[in-house]
């Protein structure tokens, strides 16, 4: 048996299931978020608005991988791969936009 | 010097040969549809064998013609047109549809869960449907280069591929698209299976380093797929719709689609490249009695590059107009990428070190691939530097390197792994003589056909021209004839490998006296591979010692020469 | 090991229930990182053209129809909810809520998608859609501009007002193709995750006929959990499309 | 058969940077490599199965010497790095100097055009024929470029992205649409040399090639003028867009070539390798034939009139005088200061055989005396 599949998911305990009421807590915080977001941006941010809604959006993301996709399980090797697609996606922005931040870029 | 090393302990008797069963994995049934609908990764690997032996073919037959029609300045036998559809079609068979797949798919599929002691695959329907997959995308491209052909290379830069192609691009390009899946497939399949399939005692650090060499294969495969599949629909939508985000008409960028392209195709030449290391660990080690000088370091550097790879695929576009510091920062990240490599390479010819070194042909294919990789990765360098990419990208020079690394690297990795494993495949013992020769051909021709490229890259002769200056004939007709000789060396195999089915006298489980789990089943392995499940106690390597990873003495290795044949016939009498 | 070594749902080459779910599970989240970066590869496009032409973008976003997106945004969030409820019912064998659960999630990514549909048929109808269409709306309204009529009012009428006078290079001038960038990127997003939805319905229709059947015992839940795990993730990618794409502009001339 | 030299010719200062870098990395890899080679090789000789007896030892290996070989190549390699970023460094166009020659190049399936700032000379630096109007097919010639001068080339591409590469320069730029890109060199010896389009562009990408010629300052300077020949040397026909070319349309235009034609029938004296002459009068004196010459025999023919063409009623010159002055009044035959300059270098360059036929056999000229449509200042490039 490998050494990385404690985590617990066999005929289901108790303590997997969510309990209802947790589920309508994240469900209103996002809720929540969304309609703050949409609030925010009807008030004109400015440059302040790209940062501002995807920090939402982070949240939020990270709220739903969480509580209901069971994140906070803590299999491991279950994070970390939710990990890398993160990691590798700043990879692509950071060094992507390393290149369009720094062209001189002659307008057509 | 800090060598670690210990007497060899005392010893058992050699295990008995397992009964070789009557029923295996190749016949416990027959007819085509067992073969179509299976879900055993044995045979969904031959089936890979199989369609990748055919692929290579085409591609070979194109690099044929593309070899031909450079014999002579002003194009020998193609018109521009024809040739440049010949390369492209070269070009996309051999990547996309031979060596992405080649070790992956076939030793992957075959061995990995064999290797860490599985009955199959975690997924074992995905694996069918990567195959079937897999095939669709080939047909697609086929029917791309049947029906008229590409003619924009395999990258596939946007505008020409968008709007200025006459050719298949979107059916070519599809054909990539839907092979891509069959590759995460795959990659998924793999990572899985070795996350959660290893049987006990299989901790990480036991595994063969095989094993580790396709796990950060697969982890390419599935963070960089996607990207490039993405990458391809853009381009799709761009040609069908006649509008999107790379037109430089309406303000998008065409180096847009080399960023995306190259964060997988960079990438993607580590696919390339990782597993044929993997077979070269087994090989090395193995016809060398030794264990592997600094496993870890051999391990670890294997997912270094998968990682760091990701980190430098903007050296492909050195001199295509992006920013000048993003230049310098890609170039000085692909310094780092080397170096994993480099401490692979050392750290085999340690191993060799104080060995009791056998040249049968999977070795003398892995010592070929130790020399061509080394040129071909060194040459990368070249083209790494800012300061040297400047003349030699798109030249020649690039198209010898990557050839050193892929086909004298890869493929010859490849070959390795067919003659290692064919044994165990088929059982059946093929020609000593005939392998050994094919392999001193393939490495001569080799050398001859591309050798001469690099002379012509220096000097400047372009890639993908169907014809060029006179001064650069000479050297053309050597790297032709070279690749006459090539082509003759790979169809060998094709022949005696052949014939070995047929006439070959029967394998032994253990042949090569090897360690890993996958030579403690009987040649060829039964369906479900183990009859009960194998407890691993030591590492893979344990050569000096004489043990394999269940602990049991291993029988003696095989001499050199013809007494193998001799002793394999002892068996089967 | 256990008991469950007899159960029908275990597949034969995996040692038992517990090592063949969490194979599932880590299976299924490793796909979604390929979503992820597939996706991904969008994003850095969009990222590297807003950067480059912001203002454009801005106008180009707030031309597109704020309310759907939002009741979209509480629809999907909704059938994420019902979908770890599902989950739940699973887990706790109930077969008929279990059924009820996924019939709603269904019905609302369904309506999201109808919605979704309508929005681009309305798109289509104001001659927003990149293209031959979008340019000649704006070189219509341009004639009619100069020719003192009114033009019809569409995006494209409204962008021809606001550059009248002004030449390409003039500050506050909106380069009608950088807008149309924008729609291309707007429905390729827009496009992938609606086929993504559509994919996630059936699956979900899937379940249901496979918990209609009762092929979904207790311990066998983790089917309904991996088909969540993408569904959730196909939400989140929405909580990311949203904003980008429709928020973007929502403020303009407010700042 | 052709061969080729053992090393690349060296023709920038770009190359005399990247041949030293090229060949240190090529002799420290190809050092490293074949120590790896001659260890593997050794090894395999001397541990070759029986050569020792007993069992293997158990190496597993050593940190101290794997260290050693991660950080020496890392070493080794962020070296070349370096070395490699100055290079790069001095090959992009921000350390060009200043005051840099400029031309502008546009590439396009299937060829490359060059213009000169700020003259405004045109050649086709090379391509495929079969893709071209038959004006441009006559002017095919080379990059022309002084020697031991920076010059600022500018690009730009009307289709695909292409890649304008000079293989004696070890300079390469791709070329894309939509967008200008810059790159610089600074030759440093006389000859000629390829240029290669070395980014995949479609059919005839491999057609897509040309020259660039390196010359002399003075050479060039003629060139610009438009003295020399724009395709190979005695092809005839100036430089796009050169002093001479424009003073060829004059020279139409102004109906010089009219009376001042090559045949038989010829009403004034053959212009052809006029310059530089000595030229016998009817009175008898001879003047050399200088540019000073030139012009006076435009402006004032009368001046001096070539023995045997004082054939006007009292034994002047029918030539009518072309008096310097605006073109307005159409009714006097007048020329702008500018164009007596060109057409005075068109004279000077003209060789034998290249002076233009008659008009009746083109349309006429617009601007040509008669037909005043629009001032006769000769075509603007
Ligand atoms: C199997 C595939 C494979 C592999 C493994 C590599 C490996 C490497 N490649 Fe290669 N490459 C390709 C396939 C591959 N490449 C392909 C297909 C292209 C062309 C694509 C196209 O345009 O069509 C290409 C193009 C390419 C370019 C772009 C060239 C251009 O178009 O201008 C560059 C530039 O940096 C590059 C660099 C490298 C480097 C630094 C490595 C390194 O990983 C190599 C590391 C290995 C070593 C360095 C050797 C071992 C080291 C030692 C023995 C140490 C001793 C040496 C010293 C101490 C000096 N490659
Ligand atoms: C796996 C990758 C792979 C492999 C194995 C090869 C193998 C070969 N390639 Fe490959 N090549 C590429 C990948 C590969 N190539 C790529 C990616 C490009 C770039 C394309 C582009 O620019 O877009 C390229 C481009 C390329 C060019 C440059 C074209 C150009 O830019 O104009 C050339 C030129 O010589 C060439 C030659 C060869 C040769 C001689 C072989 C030989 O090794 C082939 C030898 C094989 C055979 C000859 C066939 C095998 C024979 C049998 C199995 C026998 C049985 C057959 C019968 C009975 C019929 N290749
Ligand atoms: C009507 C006929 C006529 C036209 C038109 C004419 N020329 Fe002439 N040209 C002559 C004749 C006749 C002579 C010889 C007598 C002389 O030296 O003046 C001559 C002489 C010359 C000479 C000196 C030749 C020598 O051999 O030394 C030059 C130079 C010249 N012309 C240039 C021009 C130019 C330039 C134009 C147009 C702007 C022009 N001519 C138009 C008739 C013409
Ligand atoms: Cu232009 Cu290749
Ligand atoms: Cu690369």
């Amino acid at each position: 048996m490998s050494d990385d599949s404690h985590g617990a998911d066999h005929a289901p305990t108790m303590h997997d299931i969510d309990k209802p009421s947790s589920l309508v807590v994240v469900f209103l915080i996002v809720i929540g978020l969304s309609a703050a977001n949409i609030g925010l941006s009807l008030t004109g941010l400015g440059k302040l608005a790209l940062p501002v809604q995807l920090a939402i959006g982070v949240v939020q993301a990270c709220l739903v991988a969480n509580y209901w996709m069971h994140l906070r399980r803590k299999d491991t090797v279950v994070t970390l791969t939710a990990l890398s697609s993160l990691f590798f996606m700043f990879i692509m922005f950071v060094l992507t936009l390393s290149d369009y931040l720094t062209r001189h870029y002659a307008a057509m | 010097m800090s060598v670690i090393s210990a007497e060899p302990k005392a010893l058992g008797p050699v295990p008995p040969e397992p009964e070789t069963p009557a029923i295996n994995y190749l016949n416990n049934n027959y007819g085509i549809w067992s073969w179509l609908l299976t879900t055993d990764h044995k045979r969904i690997g031959i089936l890979y064998l199989l369609s990748l032996t055919v692929f290579f073919t085409v591609g070979g037959l194109a690099a044929g013609m593309v070899r031909l029609n450079l014999l002579s300045p002003s194009g020998a036998i193609l018109t521009e047109d024809q040739y440049n559809r010949m390369f492209t079609a070269h070009g996309v068979m051999m990547l996309f549809f031979f060596l992405i797949p080649s070790i992956p798919a076939v030793f992957g599929n075959f061995f990995i869960p064999i290797m860490i002691g599985a009955k199959d695959l975690a997924f074992p329907k995905l694996n069918l449907a990567s195959w079937y997959v897999f095939m669709l995308g080939a047909g697609f491209a086929i029917w791309a280069v049947l029906a008229g052909g590409i003619d924009t290379g395999w990258t596939l830069y946007p505008p020409y591929s968008s709007r200025y192609s006459h050719t298949n691009v979107v059916p070519g390009a599809m054909g990539a698209f839907i092979s891509g899946f069959s590759s995460i497939m795959t990659g998924l399949n793999i990572m899985v299976t070795i996350h959660k399939m290893r049987c006990p005692g299989m901790t990480w650090g036991r595994m063969p380093l095989f094993c580790w060499a396709l796990y950060a294969t697969s982890f390419i495969q599935l963070l960089g797929t996607p990207v490039v599949a993405i990458t391809l629909v853009l381009l799709m939508v761009e040609r069908t719709a006649g509008i999107g985000i790379f037109d430089p008409s309406i303000g998008g960028d065409p180096i847009l689609f080399q960023h995306l392209f190259w964060f997988y195709s960079h990438p993607a030449v580590y696919i390339m490249i990782i597993p044929g290391m993997g077979v070269v660990s087994e090989v090395l080690t193995c016809f060398s009695r030794k264990n592997i000088f600094g496993y870890k370091a051999v391990a670890w550097s294997s997912v270094g590059i998968g990682v760091v790879g990701f980190l430098v695929w903007s050296h492909h576009m050195f001199v295509a107009g992006i920013s000048y510091y993003s230049a310098l920062l890609f170039s000085l990240l692909t310094m780092f990428v080397a170096v994993p490599s480099a401490i692979k390479i050392f750290n085999w010819t340690a191993t060799l070190y104080r060995g009791s070194i056998t040249f049968q042909a999977p070795m003398l294919f892995t010592l070929a691939f130790l020399v061509l990789f080394t040129v071909g990765g060194v040459t990368g360098l070249f083209l790494a530097v800012l300061g040297t990419d400047i003349h030699l990208h798109d030249t020649y020079f690039v198209v010898a390197h990557f050839h050193f690394v892929m086909v004298g690297g890869m493929v010859l990795a490849y070959m390795a792994g067919v003659h290692y494993w064919w044994p165990k495949m088929t059982g059946r013992m093929y020609s000593d003589f005939w392998s050994k020769a094919s392999a001193v051909v393939i490495f001569v021709g080799f050398f001859l056909t591309f050798v001469p490229q690099f002379v012509v890259g220096y000097h400047g002769m372009p890639r993908r021209y169907p014809n060029y200056p006179a001064e650069f004939q000479i050297y053309n007709i050597l790297s032709t004839a070279g690749a006459s000789i090539l082509g003759l060396g790979y169809f060998m195999p094709s022949v005696y490998l052949t014939l070995s089915l047929f006439f070959g006298p029967k394998a032994t489980a253990n042949p090569w006296s090897a360690t890993g789990l996958e030579w403690s089943i009987p040649s060829p392995p039964t369906q479900f591979n183990f009859d009960h499940v194998p407890v691993v106690v030591c590492g893979p390597y344990e050569y000096s010692i004489g043990v394999d990873q269940l602990g049991r003495t291993l029988p003696e290795p095989p001499e050199d020469g013809a007494s193998l044949v001799k002793k394999e016939t002892d068996v089967v009498g | 090991m256990s008991a469950s070594t007899h159960s029908p749902v275990l597949k034969h080459h995996f040692d038992n229930l517990e090592q063949q779910h969490s194979a599932e599970r880590l299976g299924m989240w490793m796909f979604l990182v390929t979503e992820v970066l597939f996706f991904g590869g969008l994003f850095c496009a969009y990222t590297a053209y807003r950067i480059w032409f912001p203002h454009e973008f801005e106008f180009a976003s707030s031309k597109l129809i704020l309310w759907i997106a939002v009741l979209n945004t509480a629809l999907l969030i909704t059938s994420s909810l019902t979908m770890t409820f599902a989950i739940r019912a699973a887990q706790l064998g109930q077969k008929k809520s279990l059924i009820n659960y996924l019939v709603i999630t269904f019905l609302l990514g369904a309506a999201f998608l109808g919605f979704k549909a309508f929005e681009y048929y309305t798109d289509y109808q104001e001659k927003y859609v990149p293209g031959p269409i979008f340019q000649k709306a704006y070189a219509d309204a341009q004639h009619d501009l100069t020719h003192g009529h009114h033009p019809e009012h569409s995006p494209a009428a409204e962008l021809a007002e606001h550059n009248a006078g002004k030449q390409p290079g003039d500050a506050g001038y909106l380069s009608p193709q950088r807008v149309q960038l924008f729609l291309c990127l707007y429905y390729i997003m827009t496009g992938i995750h609606g086929i993504h939805i559509l994919v996630g319905l059936g699956c979900i229709a899937w379940l249901v006929l496979e918990a209609g059947l009762n092929r979904i015992p207790r311990e066998n839940y983790s089917t309904v959990e991996v088909v969540s795990l993408y569904w959730h993730l196909v939400d989140m990618i929405w909580l990311f499309l949203m904003p980008l794409l429709y928020l973007t502009g929502a403020g303009l001339g407010k700042h | 058969m052709q061969t080729l030299p053992l090393l690349l010719e060296r023709a920038s200062t770009s190359a005399d940077r990247f041949e030293p870098l090229f060949w240190v990395i090529t002799f420290i890899t190809a050092g490293t490599s074949i120590a790896v080679f001659i260890a593997i090789g050794y090894f395999c000789a001397a541990y070759r199965r029986g050569a020792v007896p007993g069992p293997t030892p158990r190496i597993l290996g050593s940190h101290k010497l794997e260290l050693f070989w991660t950080i020496t190549p890392l070493i080794i390699f962020l070296g070349f790095y370096a070395w490699g970023v100055y290079i790069y460094d001095a090959a992009m166009v921000h350390s060009a100097p200043k005051d840099s020659m400029r031309v502008n190049v546009i590439g396009k399936q299937w060829m490359w055009k060059a213009q000169y700032e700020p003259g405004g000379q045109r050649v086709i630096v090379g391509g495929n024929p079969a893709n071209m109007t038959d004006d441009e097919r006559k002017s095919i010639g080379a990059l022309v470029l002084p020697v031991n001068k920076p010059v600022i080339v500018t690009f730009i591409s009307e289709d695909v992205i292409h890649d304008f590469g000079i293989p004696a320069f070890r300079s390469k730029i791709d070329v894309i649409p939509g967008r200008y890109v810059e790159t610089w060199y600074e030759p440093t010896k006389i000859g000629e040399y390829h240029v290669f389009c070395d980014q995949y562009c479609g059919t005839w990408h491999s057609l897509m090639v040309g020259k660039v010629r390196v010359v002399s300052q003075d050479d060039f300077d003629q060139f610009l003028q438009g003295l020399t020949d724009a395709q190979a040397p005695g092809t005839g026909g100036s430089v796009d867009g050169s002093p001479a070319w424009k003073g060829q349309q004059i020279f139409r235009q102004l109906q010089c070539s009219s009376c001042h034609t090559n045949n038989s029938v010829a009403k004034a004296p053959v212009l052809e390798n006029l310059y530089g002459q000595n030229v016998p009068l009817t009175n008898g004196l001879t003047v050399p034939a200088n540019r000073d010459y030139i012009r006076e025999s435009i402006v004032n023919p009368q001046a001096k009139i070539v023995q045997g063409w004082g054939r006007a009623p009292d034994g002047g010159s029918i030539m009518p005088n072309y008096r310097v002055g605006p073109t307005t009044d159409a009714s006097k035959a007048t020329i702008t200061p500018e164009d007596l300059e060109n057409v005075t270098t068109y004279i000077q360059g003209l060789k034998k055989g290249q002076t233009i036929p008659r008009n009746e056999h083109f349309p006429t000229p617009v601007n040509a005396p008669g037909n005043p449509a629009q001032p006769a200042t000769g075509s603007k490039p």
